[in-house]
């Protein structure tokens, strides 16, 4: 398990060797990764900034990654959450989960996402033409972390 | 106690955190939410609607009710906006 | 949108590149790797061939690459699939969806595993201590499958 | 028309390809099936379970009543495991 917070970009490639490399009992690998667009709902953005709550973001997204792990059967799980000052195209954030079937790597990756969403201590600010505003939650976002409370081990039809 | 300020209610009250030291009777986080926004013009701004508002003691996520006694840290933010 | 059925292993982080290099309008990308795995249901793998009907599992997959594109707002997606002999470790499929938003991206890439599983006609030869075997298919794929022929967008509870 | 056999399907043919020419009373894949099972003994033993036999015609996969009139190229194949 590796919880990482950082101004730096990543490499997918290597985190996933990193969690892979000399094992053959991983069958999948599901990643996903957040990427800063230049569009947000019709306005144009120039850059954001990525404001986090030290200690408490660790804390929370460890808990996120111990709960994935006890919902499903996962050999490794990577998170990497950057922060500061990001324009588009940037990275922003990466999941990385294996498993020895894919089911349960695809499912700790959305869930791990839904979470880090909604529940994470971060905040995006973001720089338009001259003007910086916070962005506003996405009532999908709460939505879609709210299914993995109702629902067993899968979400369901949860749009 | 340490209080601190994230985002937008960080920028409205003007300071990323300080140390407080309410009165017996702010027993709650939403008790101290009203107190703090007595206490001048950028708290009354920064809480003035405080259901929208997050808080944590000690890095764990709280609701309104959650007593404070025993606190040693606590944070106020906005909906969070990460991934 | 690329489909590539090929001997040779596949770089991840080159794939992603190439789905997303200079753009700034994708906010998600999902990738799923399936490897190779030592292990089948406790028999010991020591390598696997990989067989495939060439020109129905290009055109196959491209048919399923063009459904995913209808039903989800797609920037970009890609599929690899090896054939040949693999060795435990070894990589064998690659799919990476990309869109503005995770949900589509992640769906996208669960709904092409799930018909590469059991549509696209490839075969798998196990090679184990000393004998050989044909990989029967699993019910769970089928089951896996089946469940965006009954949902709407997002496939309920199917397990 | 063109056959193909693949996987378990091929090694019991014992080849991978062959032209054929069915009499016209075979007009189905299923009705294909059980006449290439009455050619020999390899045949028989490939297709002795033809419910588990897939099918595809010209490259599209297709059910035992499809009709296989103008078919270029059919194959057989055991069901798929790719992924």
């Amino acid at each position: 398990m590796a919880v990482r917070l950082q101004r730096e970009d990543f490499d997918i490639g290597a985190e996933i060797a990193e969690l892979t490399q000399g094992r053959t009992d991983i069958g999948a690998v599901a990643t996903f990764t957040g990427v800063c667009r230049a569009d947000n709902e019709g306005h144009r953005i120039e850059a954001m900034t990525l404001e986090h709550y030290p200690g408490m973001a660790e804390a929370e997204i460890l808990r996120h990654v111990e709960e994935a792990q006890a919902r499903w059967p996962l050999f490794g799980v990577t998170v990497i959450h950057r922060y500061g000052r990001l324009v588009p195209g940037d990275n922003v954030v990466l999941v990385v989960a294996t498993s020895s079937h894919r089911e349960a790597a695809f499912a700790a990756a959305e869930f791990l996402m839904d979470y880090l969403k909604t529940r994470a201590p971060f905040w995006k600010k973001e720089e338009r033409a001259g003007a910086a505003g916070w962005v506003e939650a996405r009532q999908a976002d709460d939505a879609a972390a709210q299914r993995w409370r109702q629902a067993g081990r899968r979400p369901g039809a949860a749009e | 106690m340490k209080l601190l300020y994230f985002a937008w209610v960080r920028e409205r009250v003007g300071k990323p955190e300080e140390e407080i030291d309410p009165p017996p009777n702010v027993r709650t986080i939403g008790e101290l939410m009203a107190w703090l926004s007595r206490r001048g013009e950028e708290y009354a701004y920064a809480f003035e609607n405080a259901k929208v508002i997050r808080a944590a003691i000690d890095h764990a996520h709280v609701k309104p009710d959650t007593a404070i006694a025993g606190a040693r840290e606590i944070a106020f933010f906005p909906p969070m906006t990460g991934g």
